[in-house]
């Protein structure tokens, strides 16, 4: 079962157990902690081309990466019970081990382990923030989560019941009924990962009711391993049930954007965002061979961006945050940072959100034809108007006294630097995607 | 071999007699029941298909599953207790601070 | 993993010994039908009290039930470790587990009524999921009858089931040794979980 | 020399650091020379320094048919640099009086600095990809500087009024960009069979270009944006919403002008949206009680002008319209705010009247701009204005003369706006006003665009050295003929509409105040943030919806995925 990165897992779980041992010393020194998750993350992107397969170094490096922008929020993270930064900092390296584990699993029983250990480690993420809405939000998750969970493996064994094996079938291998049923099942799972509609309910509420720094790493972390799982998995069904998956990415993109478009408080708007966003990776994945590529893109570089924006959010409070209020929230420099985010998110040129769409829409063309694309297009463009509604509001910032300041901004920055890399070379990541 | 067609129907009938629990069911505690009905159901698929195919892997993912189940039961019930922490006795609909 | 493979599994009475009879007669002639028939019967009746018993210490101990009758079957099913593991994971912990919480909450863990049409449209929702299970798995039914009649299919391995067979499965680097240690990681995402719901909710 | 051109855009970064840092102490000021050297550099390209040229960095985008970064000067390109930086110089200048003492006056100029960098990179844009970048970016900045001041009321709505049309061009041009046969993208060679080969073939580049080019130009249905941008700052209605960035439509068109005359329909298309918005807008402009709305419909007609022109299958004439309409609108807005900010913000057609005597000199620049407009013979508007419709009577007589009576409606909106302002009497509560002093950066920057309206034309008469230039990009014929049948009528309508309108002034006590439409773009936005509201409260946080709403999801999709 070749393909798993070990030494990157290794090193995340050796990372959290090491905060976890040592979590008396750490709890006050904030710094410490994130700098000893980052030692275990940056180990484990280093370890990633040892036994690296399918999915490749690249998947796990841009989980490393999503990691060590929020093991850099980890002390403005908003805590119900401050002593439990450290497990909070441990169940982060979990869950990027559960995605690395989902996203690169040698077989189908691996990603479902890896998917569980994600979504159980995401939920507990959440719960431990502060304010009334989590525990509401994370066991709305947890069920949505568990029942996902059923459907993974009710599939698991269906496809072993059909074939004897529990590896991802060959392509093109003959399909009776019930391993397709298996596979549809399975795929499925995943979805609610993706946070697809009509399985989007769980993330969504998750989504906007988790602080932000917790948000964010469960929203780019979910989204990354579900795509990757995903595009293993899809394509084995056959071209009908890759188009089912497009359309499912349509009905998603479209549904998200109507949702976001009404709303006017950030945090929920960045959740049905993600919907929306989900729903174009879908009809990448949908698109085939050539779609592939184009998710993996996609989501890097969504994630990298929605990082940026959640970064900037960190430490805003638990509380709904109107738009008006943002500006006075955030202080000068998130909230340039969170302009730059969000224009990103928008599809404005050159940020690498727009880069991403313009990978996306040429394969879904040749794929799913002029129809669902133009409206895929025009659900696009159309989140400009609700992306860039807050926009005027925190330029407005621009009259606000402020000094660039490196302490507490690390995470701004780290998340701020990716997302320049991949304005100014978008070629670069695709070169690696598609060598 | 009639028995592997009664076994297949059963854990589909199990499979949706769990979702329909789920579907019903007010008190978290019993949803997350419900739901250990619906993970039986893939298990017993698994030992099904291990008979069929006469290959021990199933039985052996079994037991992997089970140490799943046990995993999400315990986080399972540690999440509905923070719920009825404040609520009681806890109609799962009605904490509705997430929404719109 | 948690259960000590002390002592065999009960050995199943093998139904493939002799030689093959044609399908017809098989379909007949499987010694198990009967107890797996009614283990069936009792695993489904008790998820179906589950689902409905009104409080929850009664759907606890129809939840037990349910376990009890899924690892008849498991034995039954010529997998006596799963069987065994059944019992000692879901009906020794897990239920009880269950059982202990719905007794810690504060009224029994009582339950509101639910009203008619949620209970109508739950029923339909589990008959449509029921449907579109049937859609995939209705003509393996039907085939399976003739699929695992054959010579090829129905030979039930005398050595299915046994502890060393699971174990070469579980401990072969090539086979399911990578899940099974994979699972570590859950379980400690699980018991950080738990220690910390139990911290939170401690504080005020 | 045309190297340094097509890295023109970068010309405006020092002065946005300079200017947003602080490092300067007078914002605006370090951005000034920046666009200066753009515009002698271009204006040296035009006069005969310059040779065409294209920069070309491969495998930029490689996801894209054509993902290179590539950069072409040409005349054209080099053309629309020149009308961009003379007005964007005019526009800077006057800016640093007008927005003297505004608390946001940084930020204003950094939009400002980035809305000519965006321009510059669209016109220099040698492949789709690159022109998604500066096209997407002037309508960002747009918003962005509608919106600027968001305490005004409706500032906000405005600016999203300009977002929402810009989207539908984007994603136009999006498609275009993607849909096209792998290899294909640039702009000059897009009517080639090789790229014209996929789905929908040359007529579905056509609409495409189209609708992308109709959404930034405010043609047909896509009108609404432009009146409702006004709420922006007045210099920026002169530079972006009369100038530049709208023109951006026309300049795409004339750009691939090859493609469209692939599809006969798409030029009549072209042809009858052009003069049906010409018309429109000239109707609407008759109508509005707001001195700046008046000027954004005549923008809108003068635009359906330009896409009649590209219909007529003569885009030298479009953008020589382009040119000199850049000129008199510009010179007619910066007109309209130094009265706007003599009257101290106010912009109602009814607080106004009776300036003449106040801001002499003002009211000549407005003058020469009107007459540009309509056409008074020898200004620049007299001869683009005949060029089109010149070419119009070759190709579509009918819609010619229609553009002919548009003169007349031209020539009474233009007046009527002319005399309600300067002559006229004054509202009553006008008798008291205090009129601000204007500063000498208000008036300084009219000098060169009103010599611009008047004397622009000549670039071509009788020379014809404009078209000459421009044959190699759009095909122009290089005869220009001092006086047609055609031209005497429209410069008689024109010059009656003027004095109808005026005589008409001065029989009405006060001009007729229109009231504002209900726009169907305020219901449809209203109506999306219902449907919005309502899918988003299927989001009603209830558990057992959610698992409902789950386990149908996994029963359909199981359905869809067995029998699809």
């Amino acid at each position: 079962m070749a393909g798993l990165p070990y030494v990157s897992i290794a090193c995340l779980v050796a990372g959290a157990l090491l905060v976890l041992a040592l979590a008396g010393p750490l709890t006050q020194r904030r710094w410490a902690l994130a700098g000893m998750g980052l030692l275990s993350a940056i180990a484990a992107a280093a370890g990633a081309r040892i036994g690296a397969g399918l999915g490749g170094p690249l998947a796990v490096y841009a989980i490393c990466a999503f990691l060590v922008v929020t093991l850099l929020l980890t002390p403005s993270l908003e805590l119900q019970y401050a002593q439990q930064r450290p497990e909070s900092a441990a169940l982060l390296l979990l869950a990027g081990a559960g995605t690395i584990i989902m996203a690169t699993g040698g077989d189908l029983l691996q990603m479902t382990i890896g998917m569980e250990t994600l979504s159980l480690s995401s939920a507990l993420l959440v719960v431990l923030g502060r304010g009334e809405a989590v525990a509401e939000a994370a066991f709305k998750y947890f069920v949505l989560a568990a029942v996902s969970l059923t459907a993974l493996i009710y599939g698991l064994g269906l496809i072993y019941f059909s074939t004897g094996s529990i590896g991802l079938p060959p392509p093109g291998s003959a399909m009776s009924l019930s391993l397709l049923a298996g596979i549809v099942l399975m795929s499925a799972g995943f979805a609610f990962e993706l946070a697809l509609v009509p399985l989007h309910w769980g993330a969504l509420d998750l989504y906007s009711a988790g602080s932000p720094a917790a948000a964010g790493a469960v929203m780019a972390l979910s989204k990354l391993g579900a795509v990757v799982a995903l595009i293993r998995l899809v394509p084995i069904a056959g071209s009908s049930y890759l188009f089912v998956i497009g359309m499912l990415g349509l009905l998603t993109a479209i549904w998200g954007t109507l949702a976001a478009l009404g709303q006017r408080e950030i945090r929920r708007l960045l959740a049905y965002s993600a919907i929306a966003h989900a729903g174009f990776l879908a009809m990448a994945i949908g698109s085939g061979a050539a779609g592939a590529s184009a998710a993996v893109f996609y989501v890097i570089a969504y994630g990298a961006t929605a990082m940026l924006v959640f970064a900037a959010l960190a430490g805003a409070g638990p509380d709904a945050i109107s738009f008006a209020e943002l500006p006075a929230k955030l202080g000068l420099q998130r909230s340039l940072a969170l302009c730059i985010g969000l224009m990103s998110l928008a599809g404005i040129p050159p940020l690498p959100g727009f880069w991403a769409k313009l990978a996306l829409f040429g394969s879904t063309w040749q794929a799913l034809g002029p129809v669902p694309t133009i409206l895929g297009v025009a659900a696009a463009v159309a989140a400009a108007v609700y992306y860039l509604y807050p926009v005027p509001d925190l330029w407005s910032t621009l009259r606000l006294p402020g000094k660039l300041r490196l302490h507490g901004n690390a995470g701004v920055l780290a998340a701020g630097a990716a997302t320049l890399l991949l304005t100014i070379v978008p070629g670069y990541l695709w070169a690696l995607i598609r060598p | 071999m009639t028995a592997n067609i009664v076994v297949l129907a059963t854990s589909a009938i199990l499979f949706s007699t769990g979702a329909t629990g789920v579907m019903l069911r007010r008190n978290p505690v019993a949803m997350l029941m419900c739901i250990e009905i619906m993970l039986n159901a893939g298990n017993l698929v698994l030992v099904l298909g291990s008979r069929a195919r006469g290959n021990d892997a199933g039985q052996a993912i079994a037991l992997i599953v089970l140490v799943i189940a046990a995993a999400e039961a315990v986080v399972g019930l540690g999440l509905a207790l923070v719920l009825f922490h404040r609520r009681e006795p806890v109609d799962v609909d009605e904490p509705r601070a997430v929404q719109g | 993993m948690k259960h000590e493979p002390g002592r065999l599994p009960p050995r199943r009475l093998d139904s493939a010994q002799g030689p093959v009879p044609s399908a017809p007669s098989r379909l007949l002639m499987d010694p198990l039908l009967g107890p797996i028939v009614a283990a069936c019967v009792v695993a489904l009746a008790s998820a179906l009290l589950v689902v409905l018993a009104q409080g929850a210490i009664r759907a606890v101990v129809a939840l037990l039930a349910h376990s009890l009758s899924i690892a008849a079957l498991y034995a039954l099913l010529a997998a006596g470790l799963v069987a065994v593991g059944q019992l000692l994971i879901y009906s020794g912990a897990i239920v009880v587990v269950f059982l202990f919480v719905v007794a810690l909450l504060p009224p029994g863990g009582r339950e509101l009524h639910s009203q008619p049409r949620r209970v109508v449209t739950g029923i339909a929702v589990g008959a449509a999921l029921l449907a579109a299970l049937y859609t995939g798995l209705g003509p393996t039914i039907s085939a399976q009858a003739q699929l695992l009649a054959g010579p090829a299919g129905s030979a039930v391995p005398s050595g299915l089931g046994s502890v060393a067979g699971i174990g070469h499965e579980l401990f072969d680097a090539d086979k399911l040794l990578v899940p099974f240690e994979l699972t570590a990681p859950l379980l400690l995402v699980a018991i950080i979980g738990s220690v910390a719901l139990w911290r939170r909710q401690g504080t005020p | 020399m045309s190297q340094v051109l097509a890295w023109g855009f970068l010309l405006v970064i020092p002065g946005l650091l300079l200017g947003s840092t602080g490092a300067v102490k007078r914002p605006g000021l370090a951005s000034i020379p920046g666009v200066a050297v753009l515009l002698s550099i271009s204006i040296a390209w035009l006069a005969g320094a310059g040779q065409p040229a294209t920069v070309e960095l491969d495998n930029w985008l490689p996801f894209l048919p054509d993902g290179r970064f590539l950069l072409r000067v040409d005349a054209l390109s080099a053309f629309m640099l020149a009308v961009l930086g003379l007005v964007a110089i005019c526009v800077y200048v006057y800016s640093l009086g007008y927005m003297e003492g505004d608390p946001g006056i940084r930020r204003f100029f950094a939009f400002l600095d980035v809305f000519v960098g965006a321009m510059a990179l669209l016109v220099v844009a040698g492949n789709l990809a690159v022109l998604l970048i500066g096209w997407t970016g002037v309508g960002m900045t747009s918003y962005f500087l509608i919106s600027f001041w968001r305490e005004k009321p409706r500032t906000l709505n405005a600016g999203l009024q300009a977002i929402a049309a810009n989207a539908v061009g984007d994603a136009a041009l999006i498609l275009t960009a993607v849909v096209v046969p792998s290899g294909c993208g640039d702009l000059t060679t897009l009517q080639t069979p090789s790229c014209t080969a996929g789905i929908g073939g040359a007529a579905l580049l056509a609409a495409l270009l189209i609708v992308a080019a109709s959404a930034k130009s405010a043609q047909g249905p896509l009108y609404f944006w432009l009146p409702s941008a006004m709420a922006g700052p007045t210099p920026i209605s002169a530079l972006i919403h009369a100038a530049t960035m709208v023109a951006a439509g026309v300049y795409l068109l004339a750009r691939t002008q090859l493609v469209l005359s692939l599809s006969p329909i798409a030029l009549s298309a072209v042809a009858a949206l052009g003069v049906a918005t010409a018309l429109f807008g000239a109707v609407m402009a008759l109508r509005q009680s707001n001195l700046k709305k008046g000027l954004a419909y005549s923008t809108v007609s003068q635009l359906g002008y330009m896409f009649a022109a590209i219909g007529f299958s003569a885009p030298f004439a479009a953008i020589f319209h382009l040119g000199s309409q850049a000129m008199f609108k510009a010179l007619l807005f910066l007109s309209a705010g130094a009265v706007i900010h003599a009257l101290g913000g106010k912009e109602e057609l009814s607080d106004m009247g009776d300036l003449a005597r106040h801001m002499p000199g003002v009211r000549l620049a407005f003058l020469v701009g009107a007459c540009s407009l309509f056409g008074f013979p020898l200004t620049a508007g007299y001869f683009s204005k005949d060029a089109i419709v010149d070419a119009g009577l070759e190709r579509f007589p009918a819609l010619a003369w229609l553009l002919v009576i548009g003169v007349l409606l031209s020539g009474w909106y233009i007046g009527r706006l002319f005399f309600a302002t300067f002559h006229g009497k004054a509202s009553q509560a006008a008798g008291e006003r205090q009129l601000h002093p204007i500063s000498r950066l208000l008036t300084w920057p009219l000098v060169p665009l009103a010599a611009g309206s008047v004397l622009f034309g000549y670039v071509n008469f009788p020379s014809g050295w404009l078209a000459r230039l421009l044959v190699p990009t759009t095909s122009a014929s290089t005869s220009q003929p001092f006086i047609t049948g055609a031209g005497v009528v429209a410069l008689a309508l024109g010059l009656i509409g003027f004095a109808g309108a005026g005589w008409w002034e001065q029989r009405q006590a006060r001009s007729v105040a229109a009231l504002p439409r209900p726009s169907w773009t305020d219901w449809a936005g209203a109506a999306s943030v219902k449907l919005s509201t309502s899918v988003a409260a299927i989001q009603n946080g209830r558990t057992g919806r959610y698992v409902l709403a789950t386990v149908l999801g996994l029963a359909v999709i199981l359905v869809a995925g067995l029998k699809g």
